[in-house]
Formats: C-alpha cells, structure tokens, sequence
C-alpha cells in the first residue's frame, strides 16, 4: 500500500452558476519517499490537485487515502492530526508568510497547535529545524520581509517540516526564485527528503526542475492526468502526443539542439463534452478522439497513458 | 568595406533612483537585425537597463550618466518630443506581463492602430487595414472580428501577439522585449519566441531581449550579455558562450541551471551561495563575496570588460584561473 | 435583450434591499414612544380620549403590528405611503410637492461635486509632489473636514452678508411672481449658494479619490505601453488615464448618494430651502410618522434607483463588466 | 518591487517612519492631543458654566479679557462653551467609531471568511444599512428615544457601520486566500485561530485607517445633529454652539464662526492622522516605494 492513494478524485468550481471540474477524476498514488512529479501547463489544475489532497480545497468527489485513512470527507476536526503527515510548500516565499509574525511564531505555533505542550521540548525542536535550514538562532526572532526571497523559501520550508510529516506538497515551491536560489532550495529539498525520509508530490509547471527532483512524473491536461512514467521513461520515449509537445517545447541550453516545432493552440478553459481534452492541439488526432475519451491505461511495467493512439 | 553603425549603442550607461545607484555602467552594442539577450538575476538592473533607453523608467528613476546612440541622437538627453518620433516608430517595446500591458477597457484594434496614426499619415480607415493586415501576421485568427474586442477576450499567449502586433506596427529597427514569455506557459512561449524570431528575420528588426531564462537566450538570440549587480560581466556570441563561459558567474548560472538528463539521485546542483544582497557595499566586483575564486585584489575596483576572444568580453580578474579546470568544473 | 436582463437582475436584488429597509423603518417608527394622535392632541390640546380613539382607528394605528406593517408594505408597493397626520394630506403628496426641490439641489450638487472633484483631482494626480498637489491636497482635507451646515453659514456669512452676492435662502424670491426666464435664473440665484455648500464635502471627496486612482493607473503596465509608441502625455492622460480612473471613481460615487442625502436634509435647514429637510424637521417635531416612514423609504429608493444608473454608468465605462 | 533590492540585514531596525517626521502629521498629533487635554480637563480650564449668562451679551472676541471669545445672544462665554463642548464632541465621535469599528469588524470578518450563505445575507444587511441616508437614519433614532448623548453615539455607530464592514470583509476575503492563510490551515489551526490571529493582524492597520475615518464622521454627524437641535439640550456640543449663533450670523458671525473652526481642526487633524497611519501601520511600508 502506497503512503498516499488517491482514486477517481474531483473537484469542482462553480463560475457564474455553470459547475465545471478543475480536476476530473484523477487517480494516482505517492509511495513512501517517493517524489512524485507533477506537471502541466498553467489552468491543467495541477494546483487545484495539490491543495485537494491537502483538503485545502473541498473535494467533489473521490477518495484521498492517506497511512490507510481516507481522509476525503474528514470533519475538520479528525482532519488535524492527519496534517501532522502532510505538510505543504508554496509558492510565493513572500505571500506564504504571514508578515506580523516573527519566524519563531510561525515555527511555534503549529508545534502549540499539535500538542507539544513543553515550551523546552518546542525550542529544542525549533532550533534544530533551524540548523537544517541553515538559520542562525538569533535571526529566529525577526519578521520575514526582513529576509530575501531564498531564506523566506527556506522558512516555508521549515514551517512544512516542523511536524516531521511524511508527505509533503511542494506546489510550485523554486518557480517564483531566481536561478541560484532555485539551485539552493532543490539540495536543500534533497537532502531533508534524504534526511527525514520525505515522500514528495511535487508540482512545477518547469519541466526540467521536475525532471531532476522527481522519481515519478505525472503530467496533467485539462483536469485528467494523461501520462505516467517514471522519469527515466518519461524524458526518453514520451507516449502521450501532449508530453512529447510540452518536452519539445522546453529550450535546451544547448544552442546547436535546437528545440523541435511548437504545437499549436493554447490551453482552454472550455473542456471538450466529449471526447480526448487535447485533441484540438494534437497533431496526430483521428475522428474516434472527438467521440471516445481515452482512459489512462496501465502499461506493462506500471507506467500509464491515457491516449488511443500510444 | 565599412562596418555599418550599430542600430544601438549604450556607453556606460548609469541609472538609478536616488540615492541607489541601480545600473552602474553599461556599455552595450546591438548590431542590425542582431538578437541580444540581456539575462541577469531580478533585482540586476536588467530591465531599468531596457526601459532607460525609451526613457520609460518608474517615477523616481533617473539616468544618471552615459548615452544611450540610437541613429546618431543621444536618447538620454533628446528633447521629449523628438524622443517621441522614436518611440514606437524607430524602437518598441514588448513588456512581460501581457495580461497588463494592454489598457483593458480600449478595444485592442485601437490600441494596436494608435501606433500607426502617431507616426504615419494615414486615414483611419487604412490604419485599421493595416492592424488586421498586422494582426494576421502575428497569428490571431479572425482579425477583423478581432478588432473590436477588448483584451480581457484574449488568452495570455495572443495578448502577447496583439503586444507584438503593435511593436511591430511601424516597422522598428530595434524591438526590447522585457521578459516576454516569462507569464506563458512553455508551449505558448515556443509559439510566440519562434514568431518573434521570424518577425526580426522578416523585417530586419534587432531585438533586445531581456530575460532570465538560460534556455530561451541559446534557442533564440545570437549573443547574450550577462548582467550581475548592475554591471555587465561578461558579452559573447551565444556558441561559444554556452560551450564554456568564463565568468565565474556565469558559471555558478549554468551550474546551478538544471541540465538535461541530470537527476538528483545521481546530481548534486552546484549553488552558488549566498544571494545578490550580498553585493551591497561592496567596492571592487560585485560577485567577489560570492565568487568560489575571488582573491584579495577582486575587492579594491571593479574589473572592466576585457577582450577574452573573438567578440568575447569578460570582466574578471581572475579570468585564467576561472578557465582552468577546477573543482567546481570538475564535478560535472 | 442586455438591457431586459440586467433590469430584471438589478430588480431582483434592488427588492430585498427594499424589503429590508421597509421592515427596519417600521421597527424603528413603532418603537416611538406615542404616536400620531398623540401628537396632535398634544398640540391642540383639547382632544378627548374618545375623539382620539376614533382618529386611531381612522388611522389603522389600533391593529396589531404585522397586521400595520402588511398593510404598509402592500401600500408601498402601490405607492401609497399613507396618510400624513400633520397635514390630513397622502404621505406621497406631502413628499411629492417637496421632493422636486431636494432633488434639484441634490442634481447641482452631485454634477458640480463629480465635476470639479474629478478635474481637481486629475490635476493633482498629474503634479503629484508638487506644490499644486499639495495646495490641492490641503484644501481638498480641508473641506473633507468641515461640517457642510457650516460651510454653508460661512459662504452665507461672506457672499450673502458681506459681498451681498446671493440670497441667503429660499429656493425663489417670494411675492416676486417671475415668468419665464427671470424665474429661471432667479431660481438658479437661489440655487448657488446651497448647492456649493452641499458639494464642497463631496468635492473632496471625489478629488482624492480620482487623485488616488489616477495614479494607480499612471502606474500601469499599459500606461507604459501607450508612452513606448510614442502618443502624446495628454492623449495618455485622458484616453488611457482618465478613462481607467474614471471606473473606481464612479463606482464609489454612487456610495455616497445616501451621504448626500442626509447632507441635503441640513443644508436645506440652513437655507431655508423648501425640501426634504424641512419636511423631515417639521414632520419630526409634529411626530408624522408616516411622513418620516415615506421620506426614508423615498429617499432610499431615490438611492437604489441612482445606484442602478451608476452601475450602467461604470459598465459603459469598463467593458470587463460589461460582458 | 524586482528592480529594487535592498538588503534587508543592512537596514537599520528602529527608524522613525517618513510620516513621524512629517510637520503636518505633528502638528495634526498636537491639536489633538491639545482637545483630548481641554475634553479631558474641560471644568478646570473653562472659567464657566457654559449655559449660564455671565457677561454682557453680544460681547466679540477678544473685547473683555473676562470673555476671551465673546459672548452670545444671552451673554453666556463662548470660550467655556467650547472647551466643555468638545466634551460631547469627542465623546460621541470616539465611541460611535469604537461601536461601528465592533459592528463593521464582525460583519465583515465573517462575511469574508465563511463566504457563500453567510456572506450574502451580511451583505445585504450591510446593503440595506448603506442605502438608508446615515443622517436620516439617526434623525429616526434620535426621535424615538430622549435624545442623549450615549444614545447620539449609538444611532452613528448603527448608521455608520457599514463602511467598515465593507473594508474589514475585502480584506478578509483576500487574506482568506493568501498563502499564509493557506498554511495555516494546512497546518491544522482552528478556524478561530486563523481568524484572530493569522488575518485580523493584518486587517488591522485598514480598520485603524478605516476607524480613525469614523472617528472624523462621527463628530461631523454629531454635529449635524446638534445644530438640529436634536442633540441633548442640557449638553454643549460644538455643533449646538454653531447652531446657537446661526440667528445672529448676518452680523456675530463669530458665535458661528469659532466652534466650526475648532470642528474643523479636529476633524482635520484625525483626517492628517489617518493618511499617515496607513504607512505607519505597515510593517513592509520600507519594502515597497
């Protein structure tokens, strides 16, 4: 049994009185220290997947089973000691922090609120979470704006892991960075997966980073995952013509490999009735795409895509 | 023969707000229908570089010394009205954001057509042939129904295309583009990179385009210039650059940029430590405290841009030693 | 077909808001102590128990509360507020006669404060810093902090008193018995004075809002844009500028109709201008509670109504809405 | 801002902000501070019962030292009449700010972070209460009990809370969304907790603004009521002195004239102050320009 499963998971919006699925029906699981890559490209709902399993986000459907628990429909209340295994990273390092408060507030509370009663036994964790991301003690006491972008990333960082959980979503957590920072929090993402044995879902719309930190990789179109492979797999024989247009599309630092053609067309908000989601883009779609959906189908080996014609 | 002047020519080139010095002098050439790049880390002075040569810098932003030669005229110091008959008309501009680059309540059809009655004398009825004839040309379907429509119809990716409609209206020989694929997606930034790159060949039109991204500067520029802390360390043409740059910055950039086929399980990233604050009061090169290689000598003055080869400038002291296989070099 | 769709939207949520007021208003006349007969036989003072009684009944005032407010709200509804006690007159005719009055100096008012608070503010925004922004900007707070009843002795004090300008109040020069154009801009003589002293507040109001929201938007991506094609800063000012300020400008605007209103109610006080506001005073002292129900019932349908022309208003001016 | 990097480590922690050393913001903390002193210590400094005839009528400002600022239609000290008035004045305008404050916050707090239901319902009350001219509103009020001043305070308080609803609900409706907020939940807070600590603290600085503009409005509004003759007449507020004068104003202007300017420089005053605060308050106000 996988550390998380999730089957058949929905997730719905309603704009304007008109309900529509930003996640539709995704099943996938995350192994114990697994990285689990995510990708896909902005409005695929790849974020919207990520706080549904944080059950930031209600779900509309499905199942989300976490350590055996199916944590999909938990009153909140049952839901809080789940969150001790599953901890979250954001995005934005200087939008994820709450700006009134000091780094050891932040790094308290969620200790006070999961029951570590022993101010001694919170300092004592609190200062060697610090260490891990390579913060001097004295600078606890300060507030985030008085830190750069990087170090404010390594403080969400901190604030995610302080329970030692076992999973935790990393939703976009180096694409606001620039690139040597970036460079710092993917070793330091390392080394505390490899520390405190962390398993990863980590979603990126940037197919390299993904690509070097994950294990597994999902990519996701329209609300439906339409491949999944292991990383090795997936970079050197893409089976989903949406993977191997969005591999294509990623320049190489390399200016004598020049990148293949650019697919056509634009990510729409409006999901076909019936039918692939990609065709519209795909360059190889036949007439039985516009009528049957393609279910994502396990290959031998466990990898899985989800097109007629792979 | 006799080498055609650069279409742009920034000589030490100094902007700032008050009190900050930002952009500490630049020299930068773009020759005719030449793609530079200007990459650098944000907070470098990279885009206060592109917008002081229009003079478009934020309010309180001023240049503070050096030129800015476009067609024999100092743009730093032309008067207001004559700058206008260049903006637009000799250079445009491509901003990052284009969900907020195209005023939201004017239809794009007008926006796009402003360009062209400010600098040519045409009726408005040809102006708006024009816009569709233009609008066709960057790939938006239907122009002419187009026309009408306000930005908040449009995709992000074709905003960017109704952006580069409208740059590209009265035929500019120089075009900036400030981060333009930085808010799109991967696809759409192939699809509006390879349209730009198509555009300059078309229509002989240099581009400046300032960026971030590794990637988009080897696919789609000819030389790139790598800005740090408000100074450009080091210029060459994007082959040999990207075979082995020699600025230890630049270095630290292509080490810390995750390459193909690398995978944490078997790569170990090379950082480059500390961050681009660490710059800050620092008398000699600005990458000294960062620098793996940095000696004593690095932090009296600046390094100036020396000669490292054909159309290669680097500004370091330490140039030969960065050269060397190292152990930072060796790891990879 | 747009236009049926948002009447029947705008209705849809204009009729709660109404429902509400209606059922405060009432809540609020019931909890006075006494009531309208008692108010007249106070005056009078020689009515007896049995007269009153007849009057109560006459009036409705002897059935239970929901029984009160049902009829009341169904009177609404065919506009029929009622009967006035003080005046034995409807409720609707008491107001109407009143209402043109207010109304018109509320118009002046709000054109002239949306006016000059627009081009006031513009003309801040754009020598944000200098020393005509902060000559603007200190009297614009100034006026943003006086009491209008105030600024209105004061104009009175100076243009009527001393410089002997303009009449002091009153809407026409009574026993004058002008026609035509003499009686129209005897009317306007009458008008300056109040009408500037209930726009002062609102003008400063208006110009920092503009200021504020002019240079929000000087800050914008796409003015940027407009100057790298080369257009002129004036064009940028007003077709890019002013246009987009214009929005949060006039939606605000049509928030402080209420504000306005109750404004109205004590300028009009000051310059004896036959209104509202003096209806609303003597409806008060004469405890007319039905006249003191239509006024505030009125004077917040006269809000909604404005509020819808306002939100046409600001989806004409910003096409996002308007799809 | 990405083009400008300041080393946050370099930057000196105790800095008086911009607005502290501002003259205007001084000046407008004095005058204040100076009727808070006079409201405060009013029967020591006014040399009379404002409501008694001690002097000559009609005396002008500055005419017999006895009366510094002259004397009205029944000879009572004008100066005492504004010194004890402010009383009433500040009182009313403080605790109506302090009610609306209560009222606004909670409404809009909730409708804000719950949404959906709740938040349609709060709002159209606060719809309903917006609409309804304030001051007509407390006229209402004032007419159906004995006016007073506690009860002056609460009718501005009832009329003027919506305001504040309306700022406390959009910043509870974005900072619902922000990340912080996120992790918080994330984290497993109860919703209290988020609410009270996490969002509240960084609304506050808009309610302050938000609530020093309440304070403005309620003295205007009290006032408007007094020079109604609506107010307590056994009280002296600013708003009954100006209405006082206002049968003499062709000729003793000043009866008029110098309690509005006292109203004026208060409100002024709170005006500067609340423009300023909204730098003060804001922890990152070095971060951006």
């Amino acid at each position: 049994m996988s550390l998380l499963d999730v089957e058949n998971l929905r997730t719905a919006y309603t704009v304007k009185g008109k309900t529509f699925y930003a996640v539709d029906g995704v099943s996938f699981s995350v192994g114990a220290k697994e990285t689990v890559g995510l990708v896909g490209e902005s409005g695929c709902g790849k974020s919207t997947l990520g706080k549904t399993v944080m059950r930031l986000i209600e779900p509309a459907s499905g199942k989300i089973t976490l350590d055996g628990h199916d944590i999909a429909t938990l009153p909140e209340a049952q839901m809080r000691p789940m969150r001790r295994k599953l901890q979250m990273v954001f995005q934005d390092p200087y939008a994820s922090l709450n700006p009134r408060q000091t780094i050891w507030q932040m790094l308290e509370t969620p200790l006070k609120v999961h029951g570590v009663a022993d101010p001694a036994e919170r300092r004592r964790i609190i200062e060697a979470m610090a260490e891990k991301i390579g913060f001097p003690k004295a600078s606890l006491q300060r507030f985030a704006h008085e830190f750069s972008g990087g170090q404010r990333q390594r403080i969400g960082i901190a604030r995610a892991l302080i329970l030692e959980p076992e999973l935790v979503v990393c939703d976009e957590a180096v694409s606001a960075l620039d690139l040597s920072i970036q460079a710092q929090i993917l070793n330091l993402l390392v080394d505390l997966k490899r520390e405190m044995g962390l398993a990863f879902l980590f979603i990126s719309h940037d197919l390299s980073v993904v690509r070097y930190i994950s294990d597994r990789v999902l990519v996701m179109y329209l609300g439906k995952i339409v491949e999944s492979a292991d990383h090795a797999t997936l970079w050197n024989s893409p089976r989903h013509p949406y993977t191997r247009a969005l591999l294509s599309s990623v320049p190489s630092t390399d200016p004598a490999k020049k990148i293949g053609g650019a697919i056509s067309g634009e990510i729409s908000t409006k999901i076909p009735e019936t039918g692939c989601r990609f065709r519209a883009r795909c360059p190889i779609a036949e007439a039985r795409c516009a009528l049957e959906a393609p279910e994502l189908k396990t290959l031998p080996g466990g990898n899985a895509v989800a097109c007629h014609l792979a | 023969m006799i080498p055609k002047p650069p279409v742009l020519e920034l000589l030490k080139l100094e902007v700032g707000f008050p009190g900050a010095p930002i952009v500490k002098g630049i020299d930068l050439k773009i020759e005719e229908g030449e793609k530079v790049a200007l990459v650098g880390e944000s907070g470098c002075g990279k885009s206060l570089t592109a917008f002081s040569i229009l003079r478009l810098l934020p309010q309180a932003a001023r240049i503070t010394g050096g030129q800015v030669i476009f067609d024999g005229h100092d743009l730093a110091t032309l008067p207001a009205h004559e700058l206008r008959r260049i903006r637009g008309k000799g250079i445009a501009l491509i901003l990052q954001e284009p969900m907020t680059s195209l005023n939201p309540v004017l239809p794009i059809g007008l926006q796009v057509a402003e360009n062209i009655l400010q600098h040519e004398k045409l009726s408005r009825r040809a102006a708006k042939e024009r816009v569709i004839e233009l609008l066709d040309l960057v790939g938006i379907p239907n122009p002419r129904e187009r026309y009408t429509m306000y930005p908040h119809n449009f995709s992000g990716g074709m905003r960017q295309r109704v952006m580069i409609a409208m740059a590209i209206a009265c035929n500019p020989r120089l075009l900036i583009a400030d981060e333009p694929t930085t808010a799109l997606d991967v696809t759409i930034q192939a699809q509006v990179m390879d349209l730009l790159e198509d555009l300059c060949s078309k229509l002989s039109m240099a581009m400046l385009l300032i960026t971030h991204d590794l990637g988009a500067v080897a696919q789609w520029t000819d030389r790139v210039a790598v800005m740090y802390a408000g100074r450009i360390v080091e210029t060459a043409p994007i082959a040999p650059f990207f075979a082995g740059p020699q600025h230890p910055y630049s270095q630290g950039l292509m080490n810390s940029s995750v390459d193909d086929g690398w995978h944490y399980s078997s790569h170990r990233l090379t950082e480059i430590t500390g961050n681009v604050h660490s710059a800050l009061g620092e008398r000699g090169c600005a990458f000294a405290p960062r620098c793996p290689l940095a000696a004593p000598g690095c932090r009296e003055t600046p390094p100036p841009l020396e000669l490292a080869g054909p159309d290669w400038h680097v500004a370091c002291y330490r140039r030969a030693e960065a050269m060397a296989p190292s152990p930072v070099a060796a790891s990879h | 077909m747009g236009l049926l769709r948002t009447i029947r939207r705008t209705a849809l949520q204009a009729l709660p808001t109404m429902f509400g007021i209606v059922l405060i208003a009432f809540i609020l006349l019931h909890l006075m102590p006494g009531d309208a007969v008692d108010a007249i036989s106070g005056m009078s003072g020689s009515s007896s128990q049995e007269t009153m009684e007849e009057m109560r009944a006459a009036y409705g005032l002897n059935d239970s509360l929901p029984v009160q407010f049902i009829r009341y709200v169904a009177g609404v509804f065919t506009l029929n507020f009622g009967m006035s006690i003080n005046y034995s007159a409807p409720v609707l005719d008491v107001i109407m006669e009143r209402l043109p009055a207010t109304l018109t100096l509320m118009f002046t008012a709000f054109v002239l404060a949306l006016s000059s608070g627009i081009v006031i503010g513009w003309a801040m925004a754009v020598f944000a810093g200098r020393w005509v922004d902060r000559l603007l900007t200190a009297g614009s707070l100034l006026l943003y902090s006086a009491p209008n009843f105030w600024v209105g002795l004061m104009i009175i004090v100076y243009f009527s008193a001393k410089l002997q300008l303009f009449p002091a109040g009153g809407a026409e020069t009574i026993g004058a018995d002008l026609q035509g154009w003499a009686w129209f801009t005897d009317r306007l003589h009458h008008l300056v004075l109040p009408s500037c002293a209930l726009a002062a507040f609102f003008v400063a109001i208006y110009a920092r809002l503009t200021r504020a929201a002019m240079l929000e938007v000087l800050r914008q991506d796409y003015i940027r844009t407009a100057h790298s094609k080369g257009l002129h800063p004036m064009l940028i000012q007003f077709r890019h500028g002013l246009r987009n300020a214009l929005i949060p400008v006039t939606t605000v605007a049509g928030l402080h109709l209420g504000n306005m209103l109750g404004g109205a109610v004590v300028v009009e006080t000051v310059f004896n201008w036959p209104g509202l506001g003096r209806l609303t005073m003597n409806a008060l002292a004469a405890r007319d509670t039905q006249v003191l129900l239509g006024i505030l019932l009125l004077s917040s349908i006269a809000v909604i109504v404005t509020n819808v022309l306002i939100d046409w208003l600001v989806s004409w001016l910003d096409p996002r809405i308007r799809s | 801002m990405s083009l400008l990097a300041t080393d946050p480590n370099d930057r000196p922690r105790l800095r008086l902000p911009k607005s502290l050393r501002n003259p205007l913001f001084v000046l407008a903390v004095i005058v204040l501070l100076g009727v808070l002193v006079m409201a405060v210590f009013a029967a020591q400094i006014a040399p009379y019962d404002p409501l008694d005839m001690v002097n000559m009528p009609f005396l002008w400002p500055f005419a017999d030292p006895s009366s510094p600022l002259g004397t009205d239609q029944l000879g009572r000290d004008l100066f005492s009449g504004i010194v004890q008035g402010s009383r009433a004045t500040l009182l009313v305008g403080f605790s109506s700010a302090v009610l609306g404050l209560m009222i606004g916050t909670c409404v809009g707090a909730l409708a804000g972070y719950f949404g959906g239901w709740v938040d349609i319902i709060l709002m159209r009350v606060t719809e309903i209460f917006q609409t309804m001219p304030t001051l007509l509103l407390i006229i209402v009020i004032l007419a159906i009990g004995n006016p007073s001043i506690p009860l002056i305070a609460i009718s501005i308080g009832l009329a003027a809370w919506p305001m504040i609803a309306r700022l406390a609900r959009a910043e509870f409706l974005s900072l619902r969304e922000a990340d912080f907020v996120m992790a918080a939940r994330a984290l497993g807070y109860p919703t209290g907790r988020i609410i009270l600590r996490e969002i509240l603290p960084n609304a506050l600085p808009t309610l302050i603004v938000g609530a020093s503009v309440l304070v403005a409005n309620g003295i205007l509004l009290e006032s408007a009521v007094s020079f109604l003759n609506l107010g307590d007449p056994n009280v002296v507020s600013w708003g009954s002195l100006i209405g006082n004068g206002r049968t003499q104003i062709r000729s003793e202007w000043y009866l008029s004239a110098l309690p509005g300017v006292a109203t004026v420089l208060t409100v002024l005053s709170l005006n500067i102050l609340g423009d300023r605060l909204t730098d003060i308050l804001n922890p990152r106000s070095g971060e951006r320009s």
